[in-house]
């Protein structure tokens, strides 16, 4: 018992980071109906900008604010230089091609995840970076037999927070509304007077910062990052949204947990080799039954 | 005006009986009785919502009724798919024109002959004589069909570059193209103006006249329902209000006149919801 | 000015046998002027069209996201690899079969899915993809040979007397089946398939209502999809003389992706553009080293943004058809 | 589709001449690596120790009476298809007198069937797998070990050292992975039969992941007493430290892509002290004068000595050929390759004396287990 309880919480945690870039790329779909195949990247990015921080600044920072201020200032940097990059690549690769349509965004999108790994290795080489090591005391939770670390503890509720703050905003504020309107139907919202440029910006900015907060996070959890590890990571956070209904943003938060504890139950209890083709099996599962996932809305055509 | 065709020339073409259709916790056609006879251009009437397009739709074959039959020139084609409907002989066109936008007209027209064509894979890339005998004839009618409705001039320009009015006309072309029997055409009129409405009217009564074919139509433009029609049915909330009767009458009808003006407290907006489906 | 139509037809049909010819006249002398190496970079040029066309048929002409397509050519390779090394069949005899099983794969898999729409039929095929890469690492049945991969695949040979084991023999095997194959699709493009397949892409209601039914030919397009798909795998796998489960993954189904939407929608010459483009570039690109896929992604921005439709986008209107009712050519009605 | 193809052509062929022939008093020494790609830093590492090693032979003299050797690098991405046309590219080179190539067993597949075909010899430097010599092969040879050698030397050695019986093994699905954790099972096999040994866990990770606690759950609950990880260092020091954070305190052994500098840097001191590892010897380790002579003048130029045991056995593939050229006094293929399988002994190389059995493959390759000491430094335990 005390195993599958310890598969969940790890399930769980892995869960957050798929959760957190999920909603990346829910966001973007949902406003404009686009697969931001670069979302991988901007986590990616966001990972190396705090490393730097916390390489080269954190002694600097350490002295003036204490080890949990230099942690804020990488994660406070890496979002908001995240933000900046996400606006960039949306008027440089998305904007020009969105008019028209959406399948040469996906070529563009595609253009822009191949040019930002390839800066990210350019610029921090192609090795593996090791993430400075015990930034949370490395403490050691044992719960009857169940293992923890305080870092797990720290990741799970940084992340929760931060779904709640954003799950907050989409259905309780009006601006959160209005991105809801948006994501319904573009055209009316439009006509409604919601601004959709400002949405859209919303959206680039929220979205990166988010994925880079996540990269920061995974790179502290595993203390190890590489530039190709956006795309494995885009892949399951993609798939995570698509599970819990694409552009809907509790969707994405609920499909990123139900797959990162699959994952786990699967290579518990079936094998881990096999783990992503159960992953996938489900998802296709899911897909025929019941097509728009779990939390999607089915909007029938007008005939 | 053309003189009536009467019910007892024509046997009936198409019937429903029963039919009912319910989205959700909403019947959108509610035990619909219909009959269509050969030769006759029916028009079903009513206010937005009334459930129209919707009976439509599931004589086309694109919703299924939850009760309630289809039987065409006798045979039930209840529950069968858009495509094999076609076959049988019922061709449609859409309330908002749905042509292929990035084919020529041509090629638009020559979609309806493919429910009346058989070649194969093997035929297709081998160019056997019978598949090429068939393509010829496939782009023999699409002419014909073109020249009818004087688009022959745009055959080769794309659907979506050519005027709103030739658009409708290329639907029907198009419709017109699988030689069904009956010709179901939602709000053909809509968006064009009263010239090319006339020409319209003046086109479907030709084809009437020259060919097999019954006509069966949802129309806003009274215009032209009293026009044209043979008969009319008017619907309300999804039922049939006035049994079918000639133009005239139905126009005096005073429960139609309330269908259309409303009666002050009618929850009007429920019967917009089942179309939008 | 006065426009004739047989004139424009005459005009366009010359201009087109003239660079068929003279393509083909390129492609005949240029193994001849240079080395193995640019030989065989040709080849994966013929590989990557082959695939191109294949993902076009499905995305092109149907309109069906498929990001998964890597999995057929998978299929394809490793039915040649498998029962070539285990049961001695010769290669030429494994092309059909191939072709069969990867069409009889996209046939299984593909049945239950095909009603999905637009981005969750890309996010299933992109499931599919990667199931078929993960049971090939997995090693089922001890047959894929696992990461390895199966390695000592022969060379396709009809006896003594036609035996193909070097580049210049590949690179014509693989161009006379990419010459057929764009035979047969131009002729397909042509025929009431081709136009139901179009038609499906530009409104699948109206194509129901039109009497085309969409179920199958949708059916019909991932099967002969995969089953072009099979035969690159199965000239891959001759050629490398080993197959391995990093040939096939997602990033191979993305480049698919991008060759058919960089050379244009259902468009053949846009296939050959968008293969060279994703072959020929970064072989052109090498000396930049590590920047050479910088300058890749670069380029694939800036293509979508002054040509979103494609560099060679299928033109359609452009030949003049002449009446066949009136015989007289003339095009006035 | 004219513009496009001439466009084509001209490209084809400014690209052909670009390869210009060198002048007729050196010698060309091929070297096929991966210079892009997820191995890149791997790949490098192998050209600059080609070039100290051209270098040092270049200033005592060169070879046959005072030619140079010159080294011609191509890159392979570390991918088959890419290796395919990097070995197509060296071929067509008659002036390249062989090549040494590639990093990674699934690369040099392909591509040494080209170089077997085309009749040059090809010497692997980072390639393992034990089926590559067993094709009968004419023109390939590698200086470095088998897997099966490392699986050998872990079955003699390990459990004895640490007195343990149940033993779990970890591979990454990789071929060279998997290969060695096979290799490994099948030189225990002896040892499972009558009862001195038991492997309680034999599975898979996957790389590229970076979460391993499910798998290394499951492998807690097997209580190992010790563990064999036959992967790379980048999935090793992840594994190691989760391991530790879960409770597994058994000793942790890896295979020789496991342990290098880097995963003491990620792994953190704390986890990495006292973890094991397989090996090649490490270039510092080497007692030979040519080692140190070598690793001298590598860490001028580069500041560093080699991180991996690898580059330095691509480093010994070039000089057994400069050897062999030199001594035999020929650059013809069919009789250098004779001349390395029959003649060649003891030929002095910067990993100890080189010779080849008939297969191809190095005579003797010496394994050592190592150790991570308090300080973080890679030792040879005793």
């Amino acid at each position: 018992m005390h195993v599958i309880l310890e598969q969940i919480i790890n399930g769980l945690t892995i869960g957050s980071f798929y959760a957190l870039i999920a909603l990346g790329y829910s966001m973007v779909y949902g406003v404009l109906k686009l697969i931001n195949f670069a979302h991988g990247d901007f986590f990616t990015l966001g990972s190396y900008l705090g490393y730097t921080v916390l390489v080269f600044g954190a002694a600097l920072l350490t002295a003036h604010f204490g080890l949990w201020g230099a942690l804020m200032a990488a994660l406070i940097f890496a979002g908001v230089s995240l933000a900046i990059v996400g606006l960039i690549v949306e008027r440089v690769a998305y904007r020009p091609v969105y008019p028209a349509g959406r399948l040469p965004a996906v070529v563009s999108a595609l253009g822009a995840s191949i040019f930002l790994q390839n800066a990210i290795m350019v610029v921090w080489g192609p090795r593996f970076q090791a993430y400075p090591a015990a930034l949370i005391p490395n403490v050691h939770i044992q719960l009857g037999n169940i293992h923890l670390t305080l870092l797990q503890i720290v990741i799970l509720l940084l992340s929760f927070v931060l779904m709640g703050t954003l799950y907050y905003i989409v259905q309780k504020t009006t601006f959160g509304a209005a991105i809801r309107a948006t994501a319904h139907d573009r055209k009316t919202a439009s006509l409604m007077g919601i601004n959709i440029n400002k949405v859209i910006l919303f959206v680039f900015t929220l979205g990166p910062a988010l994925g880079a907060v996540t990269g920061i996070m995974v790179g502290m959890y595993y203390r190890q990052i590489s530039f190709t590890m956006g795309w494995n990571y885009g892949l399951k956070a993609f798939t995570a949204s698509v599970l819990g209904g694409i552009g809907n943003i509790p969707g994405a938060m609920l499909g990123g947990l139900i797959l990162g504890v699959l994952e786990m139950l699967g290579a518990a209890y079936i094998s881990a080799a096999w783990k992503d083709v159960f992953v996938f099996i489900i998802l296709i599962l899911v897909l025929i039954f019941r097509p728009t996932g779990i939390l999607g809305e089915k909007t029938a055509e007008k005939v | 005006m053309p003189e009536r065709r009467t019910h007892a020339a024509g046997e009936t073409v198409l019937e429903t009986k029963g039919l009912t259709k319910i989205f959700g916790g909403l019947i959108a056609v509610n035990s619909l009785d219909l009959k269509v006879h050969k030769g006759e251009i029916l028009s079903l009437i009513g206010p937005n919502g009334a459930g129209k397009t919707t009976v439509f739709n599931v004589v086309s074959g694109i919703y299924r009724p939850e009760f309630g039959e289809v039987f065409f020139r006798g045979e039930r084609i209840t529950g069968k798919k858009p495509h094999q409907i076609v076959s049988h002989g019922i061709a449609r066109t859409f309330q908002n024109i749905r042509l292929f936008p990035d084919m020529t007209c041509r090629e638009n027209v020559m979609a309806g002959r493919h429910c009346r064509s058989t070649s194969g894979l093997f035929s297709s890339i081998f160019r056997t004589p019978g598949q090429r005998t068939e393509e010829d004839m496939i782009k023999g009618t699409a002419e014909k069909r073109l020249r009818q409705v004087n688009l022959w001039k745009s055959r080769d320009d794309l659907a979506k570059n050519i005027a709103y009015g030739s658009q409708r006309m290329l639907e029907i072309a198009r419709a017109l193209a699988s030689d069904p029997k009956l010709l179901v055409l939602d709000e053909p009129s809509s968006g064009l103006n009263p010239r090319e409405t006339r020409d319209l009217m003046a086109f479907l009564q030709d084809i009437i006249r020259e060919e097999d074919v019954t006509i069966l139509l949802i129309e806003h433009d009274m215009n032209m329902v009293m026009g044209i029609s043979d008969w009319v049915v008017v619907m309300d909330g999804g039922r049939k209000i006035a049994e079918e009767g000639i133009p005239d009458d139905i126009y005096a009808d005073q429960r139609v006149i309330e269908a259309y003006l409303g009666k002050d407290d009618e929850d009007s907006t429920a019967y917009d919801v089942p179309a939008e489906h | 000015m006065e426009r004739t139509p047989l004139n424009g037809i005459g005009r366009l049909a010359s201009s087109r046998q003239l660079h068929i010819a003279l393509a083909t006249a390129v492609f005949l002398i240029y193994p001849f002027l240079v080395s193995d190496y640019f030989i065989d970079i040709a080849f994966y040029f013929g590989i990557y069209t082959l695939l191109g066309l294949s993902l076009n048929i499905v995305l092109g002409e149907v309109g069906l996201f498929d990001l998964g397509h890597a999995g057929f050519y998978a299929i394809g390779a490793y039915t040649t690899a498998i029962l070539n090394t285990k049961f001695g069949i010769p290669i030429l005899v494994l092309l059909p079969l191939s072709a069969l099983a990867a069409a009889l794969f996209a046939y299984v898999v593909c049945s239950p899915i095909i009603h999905l729409q637009g981005d969750y039929l890309l996010i299933v095929t992109l499931g599919m993809g990667e199931i078929v890469r993960l049971a090939l690492i997995n090693n089922p049945f001890d047959l894929t040979g696992g990461p390895n991969g199966v390695f000592g695949i022969d060379f396709p040979s009809l006896g003594p007397w036609l035996v193909i084991d070097s580049s210049l023999e590949y690179y014509f095997l693989i161009w006379l089946i990419v010459g057929l194959t764009i035979l047969g699709l131009t002729r397909l493009q042509d025929s009431r398939i081709g136009r139901a397949w179009n038609y499906i892409r530009e409104d699948e209601t109206a194509a129901n209502a039109n009497g085309i039914d969409s179920r199958s030919y949708k059916l019909l397009a991932f099967v002969l999809g995969a089953a072009l798909a099979g035969v690159a795998g199965n000239v891959y796998a001759s050629k490398l003389m080993c197959v391995s489960p990093e040939s096939f993954s997602f990033w191979e189904s993305c480049l698919m992706f991008c060759i058919v939407l960089i050379g244009g929608m259902g468009s053949i010459p846009g296939v050959i553009i968008g293969a060279a483009f994703i072959s020929l570039f970064p072989e052109i690109f090498r000396p930049f080293a590590m920047y050479r896929m910088l300058i890749f992604g670069s380029a694939m921005m800036l293509m979508m943004m002054f040509r979103p439709g494609g560099v060679w986008p299928r033109k359609r209107g452009a030949v003049k058809y002449e009446s066949l009712l009136e015989g007289t050519g003339r095009s006035d009605a | 589709m004219k513009k496009f193809v001439l466009l084509v052509s001209v490209l084809f062929l400014v690209l052909g001449l670009g390869s210009a022939h060198a002048a007729k008093d050196t010698v060309v020494i091929g070297l096929q690596g991966p210079i892009t790609g997820a191995w890149a830093y791997e790949g490098q590492m192998a050209k600059q120790s080609c070039e100290i090693a051209a270098d040092l032979i270049n200033k005592k003299g060169g070879i046959l009476g005072g030619k140079k050797v010159v080294l011609k690098v191509e890159d392979d991405a570390g991918e088959p298809k890419s290796g395919a046309l990097a070995a197509q590219k060296l071929v067509a080179q008659k002036d390249v007198v062989a090549v040494v190539s590639t990093y990674g067993s699934s690369v040099c597949e392909p591509a040494s069937n080209i170089y077997e075909k085309f009749k040059k010899v090809n010497i692997g430097y980072g390639v393992t797998a034990v089926r590559l010599t067993q094709r009968d092969f004419s023109y390939f040879f590698r200086t470095c070990g088998r897997d099966d050698s490392q699986g050998k030397f872990f079955a003699d050695f390990v459990p004895k050292k640490f007195n343990a019986k149940r033993i779990a093994i970890m591979h990454d699905n990789t071929a060279f992975g998997k290969g060695l954790a096979e290799d490994t099972r099948t030189a225990l096999e002896p040892m499972v039969a009558n009862g001195q040994a038991e492997i309680v866990y034999f599975d898979a990770i996957t790389p590229g992941e970076r979460d391993f606690r499910v798998s290394l759950t499951n492998l807690r609950e097997t209580k190992p007493e010790v563990w064999y990880f036959t992967g790379y260092y980048a999935e090793a020091a992840l594994l190691v430290s989760q391991a530790r954070d879960i409770g597994i305190t058994c000793p942790f052994v890896g295979g020789n892509a496991a342990i290098n500098d880097e995963f003491v840097k990620i792994a953190g001191l704390s986890v990495a002290k006292g973890c094991y590892m397989t090996n090649e010897p490490l270039p510092g380790d080497l007692p030979y004068p040519e080692a140190k002579e070598f690793l001298e003048a590598y860490k001028a130029k580069f500041g560093d000595i080699p991180s991996s045991p690898w580059p330095i056995y691509a480093a010994d593939a070039l000089n057994i050929i400069a050897y062999a050229v030199d001594k035999s006094g020929t650059t013809d293929s069919a009789k250098l390759a004779a001349y390395l399988r029959d003649e060649v002994e003891g030929a002095p190389g910067i990993t100890g004396p080189i010779g080849f059995t008939g297969q191809g493959d190095r005579e003797g390759v010496p394994f050592y287990l190592y150790v991570v000491d308090d300080q973080g430094k890679i030792v040879v335990s005793k």
